[in-house]
């Protein structure tokens, strides 16, 4: 497995192109950045580490290919795949080789509960976890009792969807007034605008990512509509704010603790930008963590064999932009709490 | 329900109307012409965007007027995409065109692909904000629950653009060009008309529609990157073929008719299924009239 | 007036013309007749561009137009009525006419053409809004002739335009052939399978067979070579 | 020597149209959220020189292209006496085509063993598209029918053994079939209402259907588990056993090689048949065929739902080699994707497909040398293979039914 | 009545506001030869494309009485249908198989004769190579009948112009047909082969035991060839009889054949 080179070879993989590709790339910079760090500090169990990039386009099918792909290359561990579904069809292929896995982004929550694949892990919290601290503060802390819950059919915002639903209706009190997909890339949204403002929901809960909300949310917010939007960490991005500008004003998203004033993510987002020109996109925090936490775990369990970087990545806690993290038996990261965060005067503000 | 909501419902039927009918024009001129499905139609509309979108955010920081901004960087915008279209067509499509028509298509795919990519490496896969350069008319204060002021927008100048495509192509010379080379090629060589020309015309006119669409949308939507065109290809490619592909008024009725049926779809049945109810229209409607709305019967005369 | 010297022609690699040489005088009608396939078309296309030659030269009025594009050509002064007439089907007659003229600036010398063809064809005077395919087959037959003549072509090349008519409308073009000819001394280069009636009409003609022309006379005595007759004319 | 300054000038003159053309996308880099601008001048200088030397070898080509010279002239380094052989008549000469063949299928049977997991696993895919290339060619370049939608019924395989073996543990050899015969039921299913459209207006409606379906799958979650797809699809078992992951892999790229061998075995058949003369009639002029006693409509239906038949059965494959479906692998670009194989190769021609699946499936892998430029290459490479090599890679010959005059009295021949 | 083959009444065909055919009646009897004519645009094929299925008439009743069977209405029915019953056309456009062998296009005429499917085809039984080998005799016998043998092998577009016509009635010829229709099959012909193919529609009525019934503007040949004649004008039947009678018609010489009748 990689020894026996000069160098560490660590997979990323994901949607490197095509419509997913927003997705997909900024993880392979936060790999680079911190991969640059290290190298500079000498590397890990002192080889250089060598990035193996590979494109999946979020594809299951292209995922086996490119997973056979890192296979061959002998990569130590992939940092990877962005998409639920490209993960799960790639996860066979590295479970039977014997390769650890940490994804960024994919969401879905068998993944980790299902325990199918002892080999993934994952920065980023599933979807039912969220879902449930949406709507309890929906409910408990807002007193909200009529609710519109969308979507945008993708497996994330689907299945963020699907459980804030169950959460409602769980609740005697709340009433979801409307609950459908809207449609990813459409060119006005006004009618499904008009039809939640028919239905006097007072709150929309969205799951999905930024673009469609900020769409969303700035059509409402043109038409004069207030009703509160509540979304999940694909929201919690401030590219959000920034694309949405002042409709973002006000609109609540939950994601991982405190991270715009942890010192690591300050750094990593100004050497982001220092390197590319740019402010980096979506995952970025989660892939710099998870690649951290891939190298830490290398270094401390002194090897690259399987076990001992699975079990160094379930015991060692490594400090990261997400927090002081390690992982539990199933695969999900300790230490990433989640909280619920409000867009005031253009930053997103912790709830406490 | 009541009525307020079915205003609201067919006003935003209509905004969608408009807009695939400005990419919807172009397909179908494109299609007339040359009988070519031009994939890459909806990256013209997206590098028109993104020109806008550049251009309009380096004028932003001089301070200028928004509506003076918005002017320039449309006209840039248009002035590109046409620049772009014409190019297309030079280059991938005039060698293929006495080949096999699927030839065409396939380039054409592949001029999709290479263009998107081409955005995405020289610019970035993220969403840009498009910057709010249309103040909300004041005038509009009651309204604001139906319309907006890029909305009047949009139907304006999709109106007019209609209106200045229609008069074009029934009065002018190169009009009735464009209409003698979409309908013989060969005879059209034979009263004197230089083809390769008009068919570069057409794309110059086709793209300059979808830029100019592609504008008007992001300053709507207030975002775009590099893969806006591949979805608004398509369902601009549905309205057309709904309004009988090649033929000019179809395409708007074509694009009016999709935008309305997903809005109702939409708002009073499920917006999950959006996308199905255009496409059950849309068979519906070949079923009974096969070449489209207002397409013209293919009946050879046998 | 008209002039192919050694002119060859292919589609791809099939060679259609093999060194066909002819010549027309200016206020001619010349008839050119051969069997199917001979080439007939195939020389016309070449003269107007359409399918360039690969050897060979065409000169018109002195000036090689070998390699000109069609539209320069149509602007020197040449026209063709094609085989099947291919009239623009959703253009309305009036536009067909139209479309005619494209290359001419002048609109009152326009004008005056369209009265003209008008008087020759009073039945398109009477049609000029109906959509050209939707004509019968006699109307578009004229309305074709009449699209050519609006480029006030000095050479009219017609490409059998007898195909497929009825008697009395074979008759009737014939004779505005003439009439076109005798009126506006307009030159006439005439395809035809019906040999008969063309050589009837013509000054001279030329004979081809498969690509090549094979004989050349005044029309009257190609009406009584016995190998003509036999060949086209259905003589014993 | 003038020439060869003109050309210059040309060139030059393309350098500087593309410099204009790219200079917002390509110089200007603008961050809409700090209000910066980033001028890049060295992208443009970057433009200039090299579309200077790809505007003078295009031209090049394309002139090549013109005089029908051929693009790429291997035969100068060839000796003499191979120069003059013609590659498809020594080919189509029975004695020489038989061992070629047989080295080919030796050479393909021995290929996982010698090449890695990944080069197996990516030869696997290339064989699954040779499979959709041929099936989807008997509905195009048969039928003449063009069909935007065919990643629908590689859809209805897919989910077929997905969801049989979610609920019923239905092995992969018994999804097989299921999943061919019940693609080929959808194929009838649409094909009844949308057989009379024609050309393009078929196309679309095809694509709504295969839009439909997709979304469908999407949205029924009690069916098909929504977006978020059916995971854990075994491998094809071998006699009961599960075999490790490269033996697996091998397996599956074996059971694929010998599925591409049958549909080429069928589809050759199917061609030279009472039923392919009438596609082939049908495709040249559907009316005449009607009035000489063909009956349009099943034989349009039967290319429809034998095309689907073997998208059913590919998508049984790639449910179990991927291990997991989901809406997401059946978009439209998928069907535009089997399309491309097809043109790209030389329709109707099955030499044709298999060259076109090779290239579509395999180059994206192997362009992946070029990382992030790999797509943008893609696109190019579609576009010059279709500018230099209009008609596609193979062109079909037909087997042509013909008569042996000499031996008229003893009997016809059909080779 | 008897051996009436063909009978045709009141066959009305609207295209929107247009009536091609307008209450047009006839009929056709046993081994006659029977010609259509009118001017350019008067319905005649329209009629054709009527009687063939390729448009279901607007009204009318169409009813044929193939020899030894009973008769039948085949309104309606599909062109394929049509011409498994036994009626067989030509087009005035030629409509060829370019891209086919001659011998492939005769095949295909043969098309509705012959029985095996999708399974014969993929495991060639017996009975489908049977089949097949019989198929390709028969149709070099069919293509020896008509005298273009010699182009079997030939690809259709390949072919002049006369034997390409002779084609069309060679593929029709093939779907074993008791009635023939011909649209101008000497359109396009030079006098010469024109005279030949009257020998031919003569010696296929002699031999081939099928009625003909054909259009054609050739008057040379109308009148030598046909006993019957039937002459419409904007879609009405305006006369019929002998050519004899025909050609000293008034109305017929004023909207048809004009001052100079030819042959
Ligand atoms: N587009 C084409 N492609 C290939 N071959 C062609 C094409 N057009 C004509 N030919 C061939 O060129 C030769 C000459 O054809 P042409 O049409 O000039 O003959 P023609 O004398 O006009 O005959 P006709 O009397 O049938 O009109 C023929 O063998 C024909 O098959
Ligand atoms: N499919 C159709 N749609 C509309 N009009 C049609 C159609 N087919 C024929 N027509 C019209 O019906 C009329 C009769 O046409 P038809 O072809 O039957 O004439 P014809 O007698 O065969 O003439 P010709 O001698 O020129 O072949 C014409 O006016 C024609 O334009
Ligand atoms: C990039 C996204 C589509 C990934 C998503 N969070 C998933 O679980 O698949
Ligand atoms: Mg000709
Ligand atoms: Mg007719």
């Amino acid at each position: 497995n990689g020894q026996g080179e000069d160098t560490v070879k660590i997979g990323v993989a994901g949607a490197h192109s095509g419509d997913l590709a927003s997705y997909g790339l900024p993880s392979v910079k936060a790999a680079e950045l911190v991969v640059e760090d290290w190298n500079a500090k000498g590397g890990v169990l002192g080889k250089q580490i060598e990035l193996v990039i590979e494109d999946d386009q979020c594809k299951p099918e292209v995922a086996t290919n490119t997973a056979a792909k890192l296979v061959g290359e002998q990569v130590v561990g992939v940092i990877g795949h962005i998409c639920s579904g490209a993960t799960k069809s790639a996860l066979g292929i590295y479970k039977d080789s014997n390769i650890p896995v940490i994804s960024p982004s994919a969401t879905n929550p068998p993944l980790t509960k299902s325990g199918d694949y002892p080999n993934f892990f994952r920065t980023i919290a599933p979807d039912d976890a969220q879902a449930k601290l949406d709507v309890d503060f929906a409910v408990d802390t807002l007193g909200l009792t009529k609710i519109a819950v969308l979507h945008d059919k993708g497996d994330y915002g689907k299945g963020f969807a699907d459980f804030a639903k169950e959460y409602l209706d769980q609740r005697s009190n709340v009433e979801v007034v409307v609950y459908e997909g809207i449609q990813v890339g459409a060119v006005d949204y006004s009618a499904i605008i008009n039809k939640v403002a028919a239905s006097g929901a007072e709150a929309i809960i969205y799951g999905g990512y930024h673009p469609e909300a900020s769409k969303l949310v700035g059509q409402m917010r043109t038409r004069g509509m207030d009703t509160i939007f509540i979304s999940d960490d694909g929201v919690k991005d401030d590219t959000f704010i920034k694309v949405a500008q002042d409709a973002a004003e006000g609109v609540y998203a939950s994601g991982p603790v405190d991270t715009t004033s942890n010192p690591l993510a300050v750094k990593a987002t100004e050497d982001h930008q220092k390197k590319f020109g740019e402010d980096p996109g979506a995952f970025f925090l989660n892939a710099y963590a998870a690649t951290q936490a891939l190298l830490n775990a290398i270094e401390k369990a002194g090897s690259t064999e399987y076990d001992a970087i699975v079990n160094a990545l379930r015991s060692e806690y490594v400090e990261t932009p997400l927090g002081n993290i390690s992982f539990d038996e199933k695969g999900d990261a300790i230490g990433v709490g989640f909280s619920v965060y409000q867009v005031q005067n253009g930053v997103y503000v912790e709830l406490k | 329900m009541n009525l307020d909501y079915l205003i609201q419902l067919t006003l935003s039927g209509m905004t969608r109307g408009s807009i695939y009918a400005l990419i919807a024009l172009g397909y179908t001129m494109v299609y007339g012409i040359i009988q070519l499905i031009n994939f890459a139609h909806g990256e013209i509309y997206m590098i028109g965007a993104f020109t806008a979108l550049i251009i309009a955010t380096v004028l932003n920081m001089t301070g200028m007027p928004g509506v003076a901004v918005f002017i320039i960087a449309m006209i840039i915008a248009v002035v590109y995409s046409s620049a772009y279209g014409v190019t297309m067509e030079a280059m991938a499509y005039k060698p293929v065109r006495r080949a096999q028509r699927l030839s065409a298509l396939i380039s054409a795919i592949g001029m999709s692909f290479f263009l998107q990519n081409y955005v995405l490496l020289a610019q970035t896969s993220d969403f840009l904000s498009f910057p709010k350069l249309i103040p909300q008319f004041a005038f509009l204060e009651g309204a604001r629950n139906f319309l907006t002021s890029t909305q009047i927008i949009i139907f304006a100048v999709t109106a007019v653009v209609m209106v200045a495509l229609t008069i074009l192509i029934k009065f002018t010379k190169i009009g009735k060009a464009m209409r003698a080379t979409a309908q013989d090629k060969t005879m059209a060589l034979l009263v004197g008309i230089n083809i390769n020309q008009v068919i570069a015309v057409t794309f110059l006119i086709g793209s300059a529609m979808a830029a100019v669409g592609g504008v008007l949308i992001s300053s709507h939507v207030g975002q775009i990157n590099f893969y806006i065109g591949f979805l608004a290809g398509i369902k601009a490619f549905v309205a057309a073929v709904l309004g009988g592909i090649g033929s000019i008024p179809g395409a708007v009725l074509g694009s009016f008719v999709l935008g309305l049926t997903e809005s109702f779809g939409a708002g009073y049945i499920s917006s999950d299924y959006e996308d199905v109810f255009a496409f059950i229209i849309l068979v519906l409607i070949l079923i009974f009239r096969p070449a489209g709305l207002l397409g013209r019967a293919q009946s050879d005369k046998i | 007036m008209l002039k192919l010297e050694s002119v060859s022609t292919y589609y791809g690699n099939i060679q259609a013309l093999k060194e066909v040489s002819l010549s027309i005088n200016e206020g001619e009608i010349v008839a050119l007749i051969g069997a199917n396939g001979a080439g007939k078309s195939t020389t016309l296309m070449s003269i107007c561009g359409v399918t360039p030659p690969r050897k060979g030269r065409v000169l018109f009025e002195g000036e090689d137009i070998t390699h000109l594009s069609s539209e320069k050509i149509v602007a020197l002064g040449i026209n063709q009525v094609p085989e099947g007439r291919r009239i623009f089907p959703y253009l309305t007659v009036r536009e067909n006419l139209d479309m005619g003229a494209f290359l001419r600036k002048s609109k009152t010398e326009v004008q005056r053409d369209l009265e003209y063809v008008f008087e020759l064809f009073p039945r398109l005077a009477e049609r000029r809004h109906q959509q050209g395919g939707t004509l019968s087959g006699g109307e578009q037959q004229m309305l074709a002739i009449s699209r050519a003549l609006m480029s006030r072509p000095k050479l009219l090349l017609l490409d059998e335009p007898s195909l497929g008519l009825a008697p009395i409308l074979v008759q009737q073009i014939f004779k505005i052939i003439r009439q076109i000819n005798r009126d506006n001394n307009t030159t006439i280069f005439l395809v035809e399978q019906n040999a008969n009636l063309a050589l009837k009409t013509a000054h001279k003609g030329y004979v081809m067979e498969t690509g090549r022309v094979t004989l050349y006379d005044t029309a009257e005595n190609l009406l009584n070579n016995e190998e003509v007759k036999k060949a086209y004319l259905g003589g014993a | 020597m003038n020439n060869a300054v003109q050309e210059l000038k040309k060139s030059l003159i393309t350098s500087l149209w593309f410099m204009f053309l790219t200079f917002p996308i390509m110089v200007i880099k603008v961050n809409t959220v700090e209000n910066i601008v980033n001028w890049r001048w060295s992208n443009m200088v970057f433009v200039g020189v090299l579309s200077f030397i790809i505007s003078y070898f295009w031209r090049g080509m394309l002139r090549k292209k013109e005089r029908g010279d051929k693009l790429f002239d291997l035969s100068r380094f060839m000796p003499a006496k191979l120069r003059d052989l013609d590659l498809r008549e020594t080919l189509s000469d029975k004695k020489i085509a038989r061992p070629v063949l047989a080295v080919l299928l030796v050479a393909a049977l021995v290929f996982p063993f010698a090449a890695g997991m990944y080069q197996t696993s990516i030869m696997t895919t290339a064989l699954m598209y040779i499979i959709l290339g041929l099936g989807l060619n008997i509905v195009i370049g048969l039928g003449g029918m063009l069909h935007l939608g065919y990643a629908a019924f590689y859809a209805v395989g897919a989910y077929t053994y997905a969801i049989l073996h979610r609920d019923f543990g239905i092995g992969f050899w018994v999804a097989l079939p299921l999943g061919a015969i019940l693609a080929m039921l959808f194929g009838m299913l649409l094909g009844f209402p949308v057989l009379r459209l024609k050309g393009d207006y078929l196309a679309i409606v095809t694509l709504g259907f295969a839009e439909i379906v997709r979304i469908v799958l999407e949205n029924w979650n009690d069916f098909s588990s929504g977006p978020s797809g059916i995971a854990n699809i075994p491998r094809p078992s071998f006699f009961g056993m599960k075999l490790s992951l490269p033996n697996a892999t091998i397996y599956i790229y074996m059971i694929t090689l010998a599925l591409v061998l049958f549909t080429i075995f069928v589809v050759r058949r199917l061609e030279n048949s009472r039923l392919g003369r009438a596609w082939e009639a049908m495709r040249e002029d559907a009316i005449a065929s009607e009035s000489m006693g063909v009956n349009i409509t099943t034989t349009k239906l039967t290319a429809f739902a034998l095309g689907a038949f073997w998208a059913g059965m590919v998508g049984v494959i790639f449910a179990a080699k991927t291990t997991f479906v989901n809406p997401a692998s059946f978009t439209l670009m998928e069907s535009v994707l089997v399309l491309c194989i097809i043109v790209l190769g030389g329709m109707g021609s099955t030499t044709g497909v298999i060259v076109g699946a090779l290239i579509i499936v395999l180059l994206p892998e192997y362009l992946r040398a070029f990382s992030e430029y790999r797509m943008l290459l893609y696109g190019a490479v579609l576009v010059m293979m279709m500018v230099f090599r209009p008609n596609g890679i193979i062109q079909k010959v037909r087997k042509r039914h013909t008569f042996d005059i000499k031996e008229a009295s003893s009997g016809g021949s059909n080779e | 009545m008897s051996n009436t083959v063909l009978n045709v009444e009141n066959l009305t065909m609207n295209f929107g506001g247009l009536r091609a055919v307008d209450d047009v009646s006839l009929s056709i009897k046993k081994n006659e030869i029977v010609a259509l004519i009118g001017p350019n645009g008067a319905g005649k094929t329209t009629f054709f494309n009527c009687v063939t299925g390729v448009y279901a008439p607007t009204e009318g009743k169409i009813t044929i009485t193939p020899p030894e069977k009973s008769s039948e209405v085949i309104n309606g029915l599909k062109p394929h249908k049509i011409t498994e019953k036994g009626l067989a056309r030509t087009f005035q456009n030629i409509r060829l198989f370019q891209n086919m062998t001659v011998l492939e296009n005769i095949m295909i005429g043969r098309h509705c004769r012959l029985k095996s499917g999708i399974l014969g085809a993929i495991f060639r039984s017996p009975a489908t190579r049977e089949e097949e080998e019989k198929l390709i005799h028969e149709s070099y016998a069919i293509l020896k009948k008509i005298g273009i043998e010699r182009y079997v092998n030939d690809l259709a577009k390949n072919l002049p112009y006369g034997a390409q016509r002779l084609l069309e009635i060679a593929r029709a010829l093939a779907t074993d047909p008791f009635l023939l229709l011909l649209d101008e099959p000497a359109a396009g012909m030079n006098p010469n082969e024109t005279r030949d193919l009257v020998d031919l529609i003569l010696r296929l009525r002699e031999n081939e035991d099928v009625t003909i019934f054909l259009i054609e503007h050739d008057m040379s040949l109308v009148m030598t060839l046909s006993e019957r004649i039937y002459v419409v004008d904007y879609g009405q039947l305006i006369a019929q009889g002998t050519p004899d009678v025909i050609k000293q018609d008034k109305r017929v010489i004023k909207a048809y054949l004009g001052e100079e009748v030819h042959a």
